[in-house]
């Protein structure tokens, strides 16, 4: 079932972030209102915590070929929900073990913490992970087929 | 002369993996010979577990084009195959033969020649002899290999067979004569093997449908699908759709009347609702159904249902229960 | 569910997207897209004619989800699912696609690349819209009655505000009697009044107050309900009382510690500052000659790094008294950092050193040593500015020590599903935007179990936390933005995940009553609870609990799109 | 491995008759001597049956959902491991403690049918009875006996077990198994596969996972995979498509193990059933290492423990900014 791909001169990632309501997608607003110029390969959905994005999913993404997916949330301790960001790293650290373990690189899958007020960081992290993401090449899970 | 079938052929012999299982090979270095019987049989190789059936391509206006997906498929040779999958085709012709043609199926039956493996040894769960087959005979194959101890015995039974084994005509050797009785002499180590009485199966089982027996069976029971995809007979399917955007496919995949969402219906209704219905099933198939149409049991007694059930539901302990009345139908 | 008929709706927002992205293209390609029956472009979609717009287009082409690509959900989504609402569509079958602060305005110099991903980003809303459903907001009558838990200076400031404007208060006090910590005072900085005068006003006040109860010597032992339906039960002197109340303001306070330094609990004469203002106020202060005072005990150091606010004035104005009590007494002050912020605190810095006090400073690295036999005799510190230890007399020590929390805090956090940080002190929902309320619903914060604050910041507090509880109060209705989780009791084995990752205890295990599952143990949630962070559906091993609005269906729809998967 | 299958037989009639349990969840004899098959049985007449020796590989605790709504209280006889799945139940709230009767059964080992007809060339038909005798087993042969060292024969899990005696059970039958004097560092497996490159993890996984058929039987046998419907069967949203080929079969592995993180016992069912013997423990116990490094957590030991995915500490590690 090889997905057909427009081939492409230079490789242009996809990549996929989820992003809290409350620090993240506001950190990311933010990052648009101050006119941050950033790369345009990343694409965001809102979820109210990041404690909310099942790993499954973001196997799920990745396995769909995407090149790699971010889970971006309050800083510890300023959680909305008060723990959700918590429970949120325990399960990253899980997943992304696994993910390198059978052989898949850790940069694929990131988890980052983007405050209300840190529009600047926001850029940061969406330059730097597409680098990251743009060295490492397309997401070979994708021909597995 | 594996070697030259795999130049001219889609060669599928037996590989030794993880476990020995029949596979695609490029030169004869890659077979093994130290085999009973493969863990999976030659099916997949007729009915893919997964096969795309055609391809959809799609623009902006949502008009579909549609490419049948079947490439013509160069002729293959499947070399080492037991009598037991070879008669396990043999069924499955009168599913995908039946009324309903198959193509996919039966353009790789035609485009095949089968090489057979004389059996002069057994595994403890081996019973086909129950359903009339000689492992050491090549009754469904095209040509038989027969291990005489120094060199193969090579007979061909059909059209195709000899055409093969002319075309390939430098490899073999004039007989010395003595192969036959070597080989009758080998068959000794087939003494002992498993024969079970089927006599009547089907109207026995017809009594079966009640009654307690099935009841731990159903629970012990743990609805996978390693009896079913390992069954050379087994051959229930699903159809799905990949969609892309600019296109996708519909393909079928192996199922398994295991499965409880087999026969779960969208109303979430399911008409086989426990593992016991569905255990039921799959062996009232083997031994009535499929017999009530086509006169044949659907099983070969190869065996691989029992050796890798986890739980060890044995068929042939259930054969032996229903014909000798202990499964309390008499 | 009937086929989705989704409209798009393109702003060019000015030319804040219109200029970079080719809007009319989106608007094509949108129209191309599953499920799509209306796709259009607005100047500004927020403006009064975008808005009529989407209400005629939902008539005009019988619509049943609406998306729109425009600037942020978190301003403008309230205003568009109104929108729908006047239209007669449920609200939440709208769907919010950002393009202008996460495209146009951060892809300013590539038009084309901010072109496809707009297009890809209104592809994963209107994939997503397909499987909005219908929902209704949770709605709870509010309690007209409050309860304040702690008599202090904060507390029946919170008491007598909620009281005076018409609202049944219970006041919960465990000592047996109102004031707090403030009466052991001996007199209060900067204006130096007894506090006698300033409390027992108060006191009288919330004493007489015919809408407030006091309940004392008492402690809070149960708390459940939500906001809005709280039902409490008091231990009153030995008598269990419960009433219902619709907020809780927090203001238990906070207690000195007693440090294990300077020979403190070993020698008569080393005290803590409120143990001197106690001997000063019931005046059993000897005779002293020379007053050595040390701030910053215990304080601002690894263990328990917090400034404690009030010790540097409490430590200057009883250092000013002792010169007052005896001008010929030498009063040395040792101090890490002074605090003496804004305008009165330090004018009454430089009237202390005027009076005489001594200020020497000393470090973390070389802290003050005390000597003598029984009782503390000399106190040796190194002093910056002279370079050298010098060696001071000494017959009264007096520490400053911060303010710790109170023991009971933890239990009471669980009880009111309200955090706690710094070291067990309360915790607010927002350092800067919500400070006197807790993440919970319906309970709020004021005075010292928050951090160490002085008596007018108290007060403030107090006030504050006050007004805020009046708000629902006054409103005495609670809605919950339908985002909350719902569990499918047929899928749900009642492993009880949900309910050990839920923080604000919506989830619970419960006996099904529906038809043909009854007597199944299933998880429940209480929506007026639920806050909507889809932590459970995140947790839950098969998909049996859903986040409204949030779910896996809907967001793994928006991932499929993503990849080109349809 | 002390206790007799008469033993077992005397305890568990005497249950049925004094009325403790209505139903007995046991091993009898299967289709020869290194198999045997779960038995389920209704009263003591049939006591006969029930047999335990080295081959009962068989972790019988997920059957106990089957007996949830069955009038009575229901025994079930548990090996170390089987026990620690126990717990996972009963943490979960799968089973209600007071409606099992669990007969724990230290256990010193399971033999590895294959290991052993490889190890003494012989076919399972030649095999009479293995019996354990402490580091060996007495291997009775239609033509004699024969005795083999555990550590050649014993199943992979049992070679690291540190759980051979039940940490829950109402009775136990036989005594308990001291330290298993053969048991190794239980991680030198994931460890090995940490130290690969990249690449080769890829090639390493590329190769099994593509020979899974997708069967579920790992799932299927697994005792904490509970769910009465997967989230691998639903048709909205579809979390895995039912082609099969190494993408999908990643996805399924990989979600697989991180369902049954915190929750995995290493009973090594899973590996047991696979008729692919794709190594899944290899996986397993990667999670688990993970859990106990980071956590500080093992699971099947305490029912109180709260699993490690449903709480935090605020100083747990963060690598993350």
């Amino acid at each position: 079932m090889q997905k057909t791909k427009e081939i492409q001169t230079e490789f242009k990632p996809k990549i996929l972030a989820f992003c809290c309501n409350w620090c993240a997608y506001a950190g990311a607003d933010l990052a648009g209102v101050s006119r941050f110029q950033m790369p345009t390969d990343v694409r965001v959905i809102r979820v109210m915590c990041s404690g909310r994005v099942p790993p499954e999913l973001v196997i799920r993404a990745l396995a769909n070929g995407l090149d790699g997916v971010m889970v971006l949330g309050c800083h510890p301790g300023d959680c909305h929900y008060s723990e959700g960001n918590y429970l949120t790293r325990r399960r990253a650290h899980i997943l992304k073990r696994l993910l390198t373990y059978i052989g898949i690189e850790p940069e694929r899958f990131q988890l980052r913490w983007v405050s209300a007020s840190e529009g600047a960081k926001f850029s940061a992290v969406v330059k730097e992970v597409t680098d990251q993401i743009t060295a490492l090449g397309p997401n070979r899970w994708a021909e597995k087929r | 002369m594996l070697d030259a079938l795999a130049q001219a052929y889609d060669l599928i012999a037996p590989v030794q993996g993880n476990n020995i299982s029949f596979r695609r090979v490029e030169s004869g270095s890659e077979v093994t010979l130290d085999y009973i019987n493969p863990m999976l049989s030659a099916k997949s190789t007729f009915f893919p577990q997964t096969e795309t059936l055609f391809r959809f391509s799609r623009d902006d206006s949502e008009e579909f084009g549609i490419e049948p997906a079947r490439e013509p498929g160069r002729s293959q040779v499947i070399f080492g195959i037991r009598a037991c999958d070879a008669r396990s085709l043999r069924l499955m012709d009168m599913v995908f033969d039946g009324q309903h043609k198959d193509s996919y199926y039966l353009d790789r039956r035609k485009n095949t020649t089968l090489m057979g493996l004389a059996c002069f040894d057994y595994l403890e769960t081996c019973f086909c002899p129950t359903f009339g087959i000689d492992p050491a005979s090549g009754e469904d194959v095209d040509i038989l290999f027969s291990d005489v101890g120094d060199r193969f015995l090579v007979e061909a039974f059909t059209e195709k067979g000899t055409a093969l084994l002319e075309r390939f005509a430098e490899f073999f050797a004039e007989l010395r004569g003595d192969e036959e009785q070597l080989r009758e002499g080998r068959k000794a180590g087939l003494a002992g093997m498993k024969r079970l009485d089927v006599k009547g199966i089907a109207d026995k089982m017809a009594q079966l449908y009640e009654g307690p027996y099935w009841d731990d069976i159903g629970t012990r029971c743990l609805g996978c699908g390693i009896c079913t995809y390992l069954c050379p007979t087994c051959h229930c399917f699903d159809i799905a759709d990949v969609s892309l955007d600019e296109g996708g496919e519909r393909f079928r995949c192996w199922d398994s009347c295991m499965f409880p969402e087999f026969t779960l219906m969208v109303s979430g209704e399911n008409p086989r609702p426990n593992q016991k219905a569905r255990v039921q099933q799959r062996f009232f198939h083997k031994l009535k159904y499929f017999h009530d149409r086509n006169n044949e049991l659907a099983c070969v007694g190869c065996g691989r249902c029992v050796r890798h059930c986890p739980v060890n539901i044995d068929i042939a302990q259930i054969i032996d229960d229903v014909s000798s009345g202990k499964a309390g139908n008499e | 569910m009937a086929t989705p008929r989704i409209g798009a709706f393109i702003c060019h927002c000015g030319t804040n997207i219109g200029g970079i992205v080719n809007v009319p293209e989106v608007v094509e390609y949108a129209k191309g897209l599953p499920y799509v029956a209306h796709a259009e472009a607005n100047l500004y979609t927020c403006s009064e004619e975008g808005i009529s717009s989407i209400k005629r287009a939902i008539e005009q082409y019988d619509l049943n989800r609406v998306v729109v690509a425009s600037c942020t959900p978190r301003t403008h989504q309230p205003l568009f699912r109104s929108a729908c609402a006047d239209a007669g569509l449920n609200p939440y079958l709208f769907e919010f696609v950002n393009i202008r602060e996460h495209c146009s305005w951060i892809h300013r110099e590539h038009h084309q690349e901010a072109t496809e991903k707009a297009k890809e980003l209104v592809k994963m809303g209107v994939a997503k819209a397909r499987w909005l459903e219908a929902q209704q907001e949770f709605e709870s009558d509010i309690y007209p009655a409050g309860m304040v838990i702690g008599g202090g200076i904060a507390g029946m400031s919170a008491a007598l505000n909620l009281a005076n404007q018409g609202f049944e208060v219970h006041l919960v006090e465990k000592e047996p009697g109102l004031g707090g910590r403030l009466l052991r005072l001996n007199r209060i900085f900067t204006i130096d009044k007894d506090p006698r005068e300033l409390v027992e006003n108060i006191v009288k006040a919330v004493g007489n107050h015919p809408r407030i109860r006091v309940h004392m010597p008492a402690s809070v032992k149960a708390v459940s309900g939500y906001i809005g339906n709280f039902d409490v039960s008091v231990d009153e002197d030995g008598q269990e009382t419960s009433f219902k109340v619709g907020v809780i303001i927090v203001a238990t306070g906070a207690q000195v510690l007693k440090p294990e330094l300077y020979g403190y609990g070993e020698s008569a004469n080393v005290l803590t500052q409120l143990d001197l203002e106690e001997k000063l106020k019931d005046g059993e202060l000897g005779k002293f000659q020379n007053v050595v005072m040390i701030n910053c005990v215990g304080a601002r150091i690894p263990e328990r790094p917090y400034c404690s606010r009030v010790c540097c004035m409490t430590a200057i104005k009883n250092a000013a008294l002792m010169k007052e009590i005896n001008p010929e007494a030498k009063v040395y002050l040792l101090y890490r950092d002074l605090m003496t912020y804004g305008v009165e605190f330090e004018q009454y810095y430089r009237d202390a050193k005027e009076a005489g006090v001594r200020f020497i400073r000393y470090t973390l690295d070389a802290l003050p040593r005390v000597s003598g036999t029984e009782s503390v005799e000399a106190v040796k510190v190194y002093d910056e500015l002279m370079d050298m230890e010098i060696e001071l007399p000494c017959d009264l020590l007096v520490l400053a020590t911060p303010l710790i929390p109170n023991d009971d805090n933890e239990e009471l956090s669980r009880m009111l599903k309200a955090s706690t940080g710094d070291g067990g002190f309360f915790l607010e929902a927002h350092v800067k935007l919500r400070p006197v309320e807790f993440a919970m619903d319906g309970v709020y914060v004021a005075g010292t179990c928050r951090w160490p604050a002085d008596i007018r910041e108290s007060i403030a507090q107090g006030y504050a936390a006050a007004s805020e509880a009046m708000i629902p109060l006054r409103q005495g209705l609670v809605k919950v933005e339908a985002i909350t989780a719902v569990v499918d009791p047929r899928i749900c084995k009642g492993c009880g995940t949900c309910t050990l990752v839920c923080p604000f205890e919506a989830a619970g295990l419960k006996e099904c009553e529906i038809r043909g599952l009854e007597g199944k143990i299933v998880s429940e949630v209480n929506a007026a609870l639920c806050k909507g962070c889809g932590l459970c559906a995140a947790a839950c091993p098969n998909g049996a609990i859903q986040q409204r609005g949030f779910t896996d269906v809907e967001l793994m729809s928006m991932v499929n799109a993503m990849s080109g998967k349809r | 491995m002390k206790a007799t299958s008469a033993e077992l037989q005397t305890r568990v009639k005497d249950l049925f008759e004094d009325g403790t349990i209505s139903h007995f969840i046991g091993y009898e004899t299967g289709s020869d001597s290194l198999r045997v098959a779960p038995c389920f049985l209704e009263g003591s007449q049939e006591i006969g049956r029930l047999v335990w020796n080295p081959v009962c590989a068989n972790n019988l605790a997920k059957y106990l959902l089957d007996f949830k709504n069955v009038p009575g209280r229901v025994g079930i006889m548990v090996k170390g491991c089987d026990s620690r799945s126990v717990v996972e139940l009963l943490k979960e709230n799968q089973i209600d403690r007071d409606r099992v009767f669990i007969v724990g059964v230290p256990c010193s080992g399971i033999v590895d049918r294959e290991k052993l007809l490889q190890v003494m060339g012989i076919s399972p038909t030649q095999v009479v009875a293995v019996q354990d005798e402490g580091d060996s087993f007495l291997v009775t042969l239609t033509d004699g006996e024969q005795r083999v060292d555990k550590e050649k024969v014993l199943r992979d899990e049992c070679l690291v077990c540190r759980y051979p005696n039940p940490p829950v059970y109402d009775v136990l039958t036989g005594e308990t198994v001291s330290r298993l004097p053969w048991v190794g560092d239980d991680y030198s497996m994931v460890k090995e596969q940490e130290a690969l490159s990249l690449e080769e993890k890829a090639t390493y996984w590329n190769r099994e996972l593509s020979q899974c058929i997708r069967c579920y039987a790992c799932r299927n046998i697994c005792p904490v995979c509970t769910c009465s419907e997967c989230i691998f069967d639903k048709k909205a949203p579809r979390w895995i498509s039912k082609a099969n080929d190494l993408s999908e079969n990643l996805v399924y592995h990989l979600i697989r193990a991180f369902h049954v993180a915190g929750r995995c016992v290493d009973c090594g069912e899973c590996e047991r059933a696979c008729p692919m013997n794709i190594p899944l423990r290899r996986l397993n116990k990667k999670v688990e290492k993970d859990m106990l490094e980071l956590f500080n957590y093992t699971a099947g030991i305490d029912v109180e423990q709260q699993p490690p995915l449903t709480t935090y500490r605020v100083d747990d590690l963060d690598e993350f900014m």
